[in-house]
C-alpha cells in the first residue's frame, strides 16, 4: 500500500498512518457537529490521537460587509452570527457604537435590554442543553428544552415581531416600547422556570450514564483555559471567576444581585452544572428587573445620521457563549472603517484539540456539544 | 430409505481433502486457518455419523471436544495473525519466516 | 407427488404459522415503529405522527411504500454482492429464530428439543448481516459501527446466555413449550424465582438488539447511522425489519423464560378466573376509545376508518369472549387456550417492548468502554453468581427439602449482595480511571 | 425420501462452499462461504438427529468462531492482500494428498465391510442421542477431558489476549 500522507497542521510530527490508525472525517455533514463544522480525526482504534477543525463553511464575510453599510444598517447583520442568541449580539453591537458615539441609552432602555438579554441567555442555554443531551444520547430533554424556549421566543415575538433574528435594539436605546403585558409574560415564564430546571437536572445530573459520559471528559485546567483565552461557561467551569457582567458591568447589570457559578475540574460535567446554574441566575436577574422597570424615554439622543468621531473602541459583553467583543474603528464617516468581532465560539473552539486528545470518538461529540459552538458565529 | 454410512464418510473425505488442498496451496494465513476449520468440521461429520451407526453418544461428546479445540485454535491463531500483521504488515504464510522479531 | 402432498398435509399447521410469520411480521414491525414513535411523542410532550390516517394509524404503510419506491443506492466502491446480501442475512436470521417460539399453545412452527438454544443461536447469526453490511459499505462510519456491533453482541451474548442458563436450570428442559408448562406446574413465573436473572437478561437483550442506551453501533450523534450509513431505500428498511424482529425475538424469549409465556396471571388459581375476561374487556375499551374519537376526526373518511377499526376490535373481543360463553366441552370452548394464550403472550411481549422504549427515551447513551466494562465486569460475573445461586436454591429445595419460599429468596438475596459488591468495586475502579485520566 | 433430499442438499452445499472457501481470492468472501459450509454441516447434524450438536455448531462455530474470523479480517487492512499472488505452486502436493486419502477410504470401506457395516444404512432410531444423553455422558464418563478442555480454552484465551496486546 502506498503510504498515505494526510496533512495535519496540529500533528505534523507523524503523518504516516500506522497499521491500526484511521482518519475519520466528521462533518461538514454530520448530525452532531452543530452545523457545518468539519473535524478530521486521527484514530487509533476508537481513541483520538489528533484532530483538526476545518471551519469556514458558513463564512459570509460579516466583518467586510460592515465596511459598506452605515452603522444603523449593519445592526441586523450581527443577529445572523450567533443565531440562537441574536439579542445578545445586538446588545453588544449597539453598546459598542454608543460607546464610540459617546452616548448612553436611557435607564429604562438599559433595563429592558437586560431583561431581554437574560431571557436570550436562558434560551441559548436551553437550546445547548437539549442538543448536548441529544448528542450524548438522551433524546427527551431536547423537547422539554424547546418547549421552554418557545415561551421565550413568544415574548420576543410579542416585543419586536421576530423570533430568531430579532434585531431588538437600536443604537441609542430601543425602537419599541415594552408591550403592555411584558412584565407579566416575563414573570409567568420565570416563576415556574426553576422547577423546570430542576426537572431537567433530575433527568441528567445524577444519572449514572450521564455522569460517566461527562465527568473527566475534555478537561481544561484554569491555566489552560486562560492560555486559550476561553471565556464564558467554559472558563468558569475551570474555576476562573470571570464574567464581564461583573467585571465590566454594562447595560443595567450593576443594579442586580447575582452569583457567578464556577466549577472545579473544568470537565464537561462542570460546564453542564455551570450552565444549569447560570439559567437559574438569569431567571433571578429577570425577576429582579421586572419588579421595577424605571419609566422614562427609551431612546437616547444620538441623532438621525450616525457619524461617530474618528477613533476606535472595543466593547465586550458576556454573551451566552462567552466574551463577545466588538472592535470598531471609525474614520468619521457614516460607515465604520473596520469592524472586528471577537466571537466566543471561535476562541473556545481552539481548545478543542487539547480537550479531545486521548478520548474516544464518542467523547468528540460530547466535547463539541459542551463547547456550545454556533457555526454562524465561528465562521461569521 | 436410509442413507448408508459410507456416504457420510465420502462427504467427510471430500471436505477434509478440500481443507488439505486449501492448507497446502493458499498463501494467506487466514484462509489456511479457515481450511483447518474445514478439516475439523469434516472430522465432526464422521464422528456424528459413526455415533449414529453404533448408537452411542460418545461421538457427540468427541465432536464437542473438537469444536472446543477449534475455538481455542481460532483464538490463538487469530491472535498470532494480528500480532504478526502488526509487525510485518503482511498476511502471507510463506513470509512468516522468523520465530521472533 | 403423492408423498409430497401427504407431507404438506402432515405439516399444514406449521406451514400456516410460517406463512403468518413471514407475511405479518413486516407489518407488525411497522406498527411497533409506530407505537415507538407514539410512545416517544407521549414522553416528549408532543403528538407524533398524526397525518396519515386517523392518529397516524396508516403511517407504517405509507413509510413502507415510500421505502419500497426509493432508489436503491449502492456505493461505487462497495463490495456489491456482500452489500446486496447482508441485510437479507439479518432478516432471515431474525425470522428463522421466530420459528421455535411458542406463541400460545397452538401457534408454534416447530417444538424442537433444543428450542430455546435454537432461538438464541439462530438469532445471533443476524450479526453477520450487520458486520458484513458495515464492512462492504467501504465507509469508516459503517466499519466502526460494524466492529462495535460485533464486539458488543459477542460480549452481551455471554451474559444473556448465562441468564438463560439460570432459568433453564429451573425448567430442566430446552423446549419452549415445556418451559412454559413447567412454569404452569410450579404455579409461579420464573421471574419471581430468579429476579436477578431476569434483570440481567433485560439489560443484555437491550444491548444485543442495539437499542438505546446501548445503541452504539448506530449511534446517531457519533457514527451517523453506524453500519447502515450507506444503505438506503428497501435495504435500509430490511435492516430495520431485522432490528425489530430481533426485538420481538428477545422479548419472546424473556416472556417464555421469565414471564410465563402464554399463561394468564395466576393461571393455576381458580379464584382469579375472572381474569379470563380481561382480553375481551381490553379490546372493548380500545373499541370504545375509537368510537369516542371517531366524531372528532376532521375528514369523513377518517371517521369511517376509525369506526371500522372499532368494529374490528369489537369483533376480536367477541372472538375472545366466545370460548368463555360457549358450553364446556364444545369445539368453541376448546379454542380458549389457543386464543387466550396468544393474547397473553403478545401482551407480555408488548409490555416488554414498551420497557425497551421507555428506557430508550430516558437514558443517555453509554460510551463504548463503559459498555464493555458494564458487560464484562458486572453483568457476566453477576450472571455466573446467579447461575450458582439458582443451583444452590435447587439443591436446597430438592435435596434438602427446603420450601420454595425460603430457598429462592435466600439465594436471591445472596446474589443481590454480590451484585452490590460488584457495583461498588466497579465504582471504585471508575474513580481510579477518572484519576488516571486527569493525570494523562 | 425427505431424509435423502435433506442430506444430499446439505452435502452438495457443504462441498461447493468448501471449494469456494479455498478458491476465492477475497478473504471476506471465503469467510462467508466457510459460514455456509459450517451451516450446511449443521444441517447434516440435524439430519442425523443430533440436535444438540446442530445448535452447538451454529452457536459456537458459525456464531462464535466465525464472528472472530470476520472481526479479525475487518481489523486487518484488506487492500494489501488483494494485489498479491494468492496461491503457491504446491497444487500437485494437494492433489497427491487428495488421491492418497481417497484411496485410503475406499480401501477402508472395502476391507472393513465385514467388521463395521459401513455400507449399510444408518439405523433410524437405535438411539436418539438427545441433549440429556449427551450431557449425562459428558459430565460423567468424560468429566476429566471436559475439565481439560476448559483449561485448554482458558490457556487459549490468555494466550490470545497476550498475543494481541500491543506491547508485550
Amino acid at each position: 500500500m502506498a503510504e498515505q500522507r494526510i496533512p495535519f497542521a496540529t500533528h505534523a510530527e507523524t503523518t504516516v498512518l500506522g497499521a491500526d490508525e484511521i482518519v475519520l472525517n466528521m462533518g461538514p455533514q454530520h448530525p452532531s457537529t452543530h452545523g457545518v463544522l468539519r473535524v478530521k480525526l486521527r484514530l487509533d482504534g476508537e481513541k483520538v490521537i489528533g484532530s483538526e477543525c476545518v471551519i469556514g463553511y458558513l463564512h459570509r464575510g460579516v466583518e467586510k460587509i460592515a465596511e459598506h453599510r452605515t452603522y444603523t444598517q449593519f445592526a441586523p447583520y450581527v443577529d445572523r452570527m450567533d443565531y440562537v442568541a441574536a439579542v445578545s449580539n445586538g446588545l453588544g453591537y449597539c453598546e459598542a457604537v454608543e460607546k464610540l458615539l459617546g452616548a448612553e441609552a436611557p435607564l429604562r432602555a438599559r433595563v429592558i435590554r437586560t431583561i431581554l438579554t437574560e431571557l436570550q441567555r436562558i434560551a441559548s442555554h436551553l437550546f445547548w442543553l437539549g442538543t448536548h443531551a441529544l448528542d450524548i444520547g438522551a433524546l427527551t430533554p431536547l423537547f422539554y428544552c424547546l418547549r421552554e424556549r418557545e415561551e421565550i421566543l413568544k415574548i420576543f415575538e410579542k416585543y419586536c415581531g421576530a423570533r430568531l433574528t430579532t434585531h431588538a435594539f437600536r443604537i441609542g436605546g430601543l425602537q419599541y416600547e415594552a408591550y403592555d403585558e411584558f412584565e407579566k409574560d416575563v414573570e409567568r415564564f420565570c416563576k415556574p422556570f426553576d422547577t423546570r430546571v430542576n426537572e431537567y437536572e433530575s433527568l441528567l445530573t445524577s444519572n449514572r450514564i450521564w455522569v460517566g459520559r461527562t465527568k473527566g471528559i475534555g478537561i481544561l485546567t484554569a491555566k489552560e483555559a486562560i492560555d486559550y483565552a476561553a471565556s464564558g461557561p467554559v472558563i468558569r467551569a475551570s474555576g476562573v471567576k470571570w464574567d464581564i457582567r461583573k467585571a465590566m458591568p454594562y447595560a443595567a447589570y450593576d443594579l442586580y444581585k447575582f452569583e457567578i457559578p464556577t466549577g472545579k475540574n473544568g470537565d464537561t460535567y462542570d460546564r453542564y452544572i455551570v450552565r444549569m446554574e447560570e439559567m437559574r441566575q438569569s431567571r433571578l436577574i429577570c425577576l429582579q428587573a421586572i419588579e421595577n422597570i424605571p419609566t422614562g424615554p427609551i431612546m437616547g439622543k444620538v441623532g438621525k445620521v450616525l457619524k461617530p468621531p474618528p477613533g476606535e473602541v472595543y466593547h465586550a459583553i458576556e454573551a451566552p457563549k462567552g466574551e463577545l467583543g466588538y472592535y470598531i474603528v471609525s474614520d468619521g464617516t457614516t460607515q465604520p472603517y473596520r469592524v472586528r468581532i471577537r466571537p466566543p465560539s471561535l476562541i473556545n473552539l481552539e481548545a478543542f484539540d487539547k480537550m479531545i486528545r486521548g478520548h474516544l470518538v464518542a467523547d468528540v461529540v460530547a466535547i463539541i456539544g459542551t463547547l456550545d459552538i454556533v457555526l454562524g458565529e465561528v465562521d461569521r | 430409505m436410509m442413507i448408508p454410512t459410507s456416504h457420510y464418510l465420502f462427504l467427510s473425505l471430500g471436505l477434509f481433502t478440500i481443507g488439505v488442498i486449501g492448507v497446502v496451496t493458499r498463501r494467506n494465513v487466514i484462509i489456511i486457518l479457515m481450511s483447518i476449520e474445514l478439516m475439523l468440521n469434516a472430522v465432526n461429520i464422521n464422528l456424528v455419523a459413526f455415533s449414529r451407526l453404533v448408537g452411542s453418544a460418545e461421538g457427540h461428546v468427541f465432536a464437542i471436544f473438537v469444536i472446543t479445540d477449534a475455538a481455542a485454535e481460532a483464538a490463538v491463531g487469530l491472535g498470532i495473525i494480528i500480532a504478526f500483521f502488526r509487525n510485518r504488515e503482511t498476511l502471507l504464510g510463506d513470509e512468516m519466516d522468523l520465530l521472533k522479531w | 407427488m403423492q408423498t409430497l402432498i401427504n407431507f404438506v398435509i402432515s405439516i399444514w399447521v406449521q406451514l400456516v404459522c410460517a406463512l403468518v410469520i413471514v407475511a405479518v411480521l413486516p407489518l407488525v414491525a411497522g406498527y411497533i415503529v409506530l407505537m415507538e414513535r407514539k410512545v416517544m411523542a407521549d414522553m416528549q410532550a408532543r403528538l407524533g405522527p398524526m397525518r396519515v390516517g386517523p392518529h397516524g394509524l396508516l403511517q407504517p404503510i405509507a413509510d413502507a411504500v415510500k421505502l419500497l419506491l426509493k432508489e436503491d443506492i449502492i456505493p461505487d466502491e462497495a463490495d456489491k454482492g456482500i452489500f446486496w446480501i447482508a441485510p437479507l442475512i439479518s432478516v432471515t436470521a431474525g425470522m428463522l429464530a421466530m420459528s421455535a417460539l411458542a406463541i400460545g399453545p397452538w401457534f408454534q412452527i416447530a417444538d424442537l428439543n433444543v428450542g430455546l438454544l435454537f432461538v438464541v443461536g439462530i438469532g445471533a447469526l443476524g450479526i453477520f448481516g450487520i458486520v458484513l453490511g458495515g464492512w462492504s459499505s467501504n465507509s469508516h462510519y459503517s466499519l466502526l459501527g460494524a466492529l462495535r456491533s460485533a464486539a458488543q453482541l459477542v460480549s452481551y451474548e455471554t451474559a444473556a446466555g448465562l441468564a438463560i442458563v439460570g432459568a433453564l436450570l429451573l425448567a430442566g428442559t430446552l423446549s419452549t413449550r415445556e418451559i412454559i408448562e413447567t412454569q404452569e406446574d410450579y404455579g409461579v413465573w420464573f421471574v419471581f424465582a430468579a429476579p436477578v436473572g431476569f434483570f440481567i437478561y433485560v439489560v443484555a437483550s437491550i444491548a444485543e438488539t442495539n437499542r438505546a442506551p446501548f445503541d452504539l453501533p448506530e449511534a446517531e450523534s457519533e457514527l451517523v447511522a453506524g453500519y447502515m450509513t450507506e444503505y438506503s431505500g428497501f435495504r435500509w428498511a430490511l435492516y430495520f425489519l431485522a432490528e425489530y424482529t430481533n426485538m420481538v425475538v428477545v422479548a419472546s424469549i424473556a416472556t417464555t423464560l421469565f414471564l410465563g409465556g402464554w399463561l394468564r396471571p395466576f393461571a393455576g388459581t381458580t379464584a382469579f378466573n375472572f381474569l379470563d375476561g380481561f382480553p375481551s374487556l381490553l379490546m372493548l375499551v380500545v373499541a370504545g376509545y375509537c368510537f369516542y374519537r371517531a366524531p372528532k376526526q376532521p375528514v369523513k373518511i377518517q371517521k369511517m376508518f376509525l369506526v371500522v377499526v372499532a368494529g374490528l376490535f369489537i369483533l376480536v373481543a367477541a372472538i375472545f369472549a366466545a370460548p368463555l360463553m360457549a358450553p364446556a366441552g364444545s369445539l368453541v370452548a376448546s379454542a380458549k387456550p389457543g386464543l387466550h394464550g396468544a393474547f397473553w403472550f403478545l401482551l407480555k411481549v408488548g409490555l416488554y417492548l414498551y420497557l425497551f422504549m421507555w428506557l430508550r427515551f430516558t437514558f443517555p447513551r453509554y460510551r463504548f468502554d463503559q459498555l464493555m466494562r458494564l458487560g464484562w465486569q458486572f453483568l457476566i460475573p453477576l450472571s455466573i453468581v446467579n447461575v450458582m445461586g439458582i443451583g444452590l436454591a435447587l439443591v436446597l429445595h430438592r435435596q434438602l427439602g427446603w420450601s420454595h419460599w425460603t430457598a429462592f429468596p435466600l439465594t436471591t438475596i445472596l446474589t443481590l449482595v454480590v451484585a452490590g459488591m460488584l457495583a461498588s468495586a466497579g465504582a471504585k475502579k471508575d474513580k481510579e480511571h477518572a484519576v488516571v485520566g486527569e493525570e494523562a | 425420501m425427505l431424509d435423502q433430499i435433506v442430506f444430499y442438499f446439505f452435502a452438495t452445499l457443504a462441498v461447493i462452499s468448501a471449494v469456494l472457501v479455498v478458491t476465492r481470492r477475497n478473504v471476506v468472501q471465503s469467510a462467508i462461504f466457510l459460514i455456509t459450509a459450517l451451516l450446511a454441516t449443521a444441517g447434516i447434524f440435524l439430519q442425523l438427529h443430533a440436535e444438540f450438536l446442530f445448535i452447538v455448531q451454529v452457536i459456537l462455530y458459525a456464531g462464535g468462531i466465525m464472528v472472530l474470523f470476520v472481526f479479525v479480517i475487518m481489523l486487518i487492512n484488506m487492500d494489501v492482500s488483494l494485489h498479491q499472488v494468492q496461491f503457491n505452486r504446491q497444487w500437485w502436493l494437494g492433489l497427491l494428498l487428495a488421491l492418497v486419502l481417497g484411496a485410503q477410504l475406499t480401501v477402508a470401506i472395502a476391507v472393513g465391510r465385514s467388521g463395521l457395516p459401513l455400507g449399510e444404512p444408518a439405523p433410524a432410531t437405535a438411539l436418539e442421542p438427545s441433549t440429556q444423553l449427551v450431557g449425562r455422558v459428558l459430565f460423567s464418563e468424560y468429566m476429566l477431558p471436559f475439565e481439560i478442555a476448559s483449561i485448554l480454552l482458558l490457556v487459549a484465551m490468555i494466550g490470545a489476549v497476550v498475543m494481541a496486546k500491543k506491547k508485550v
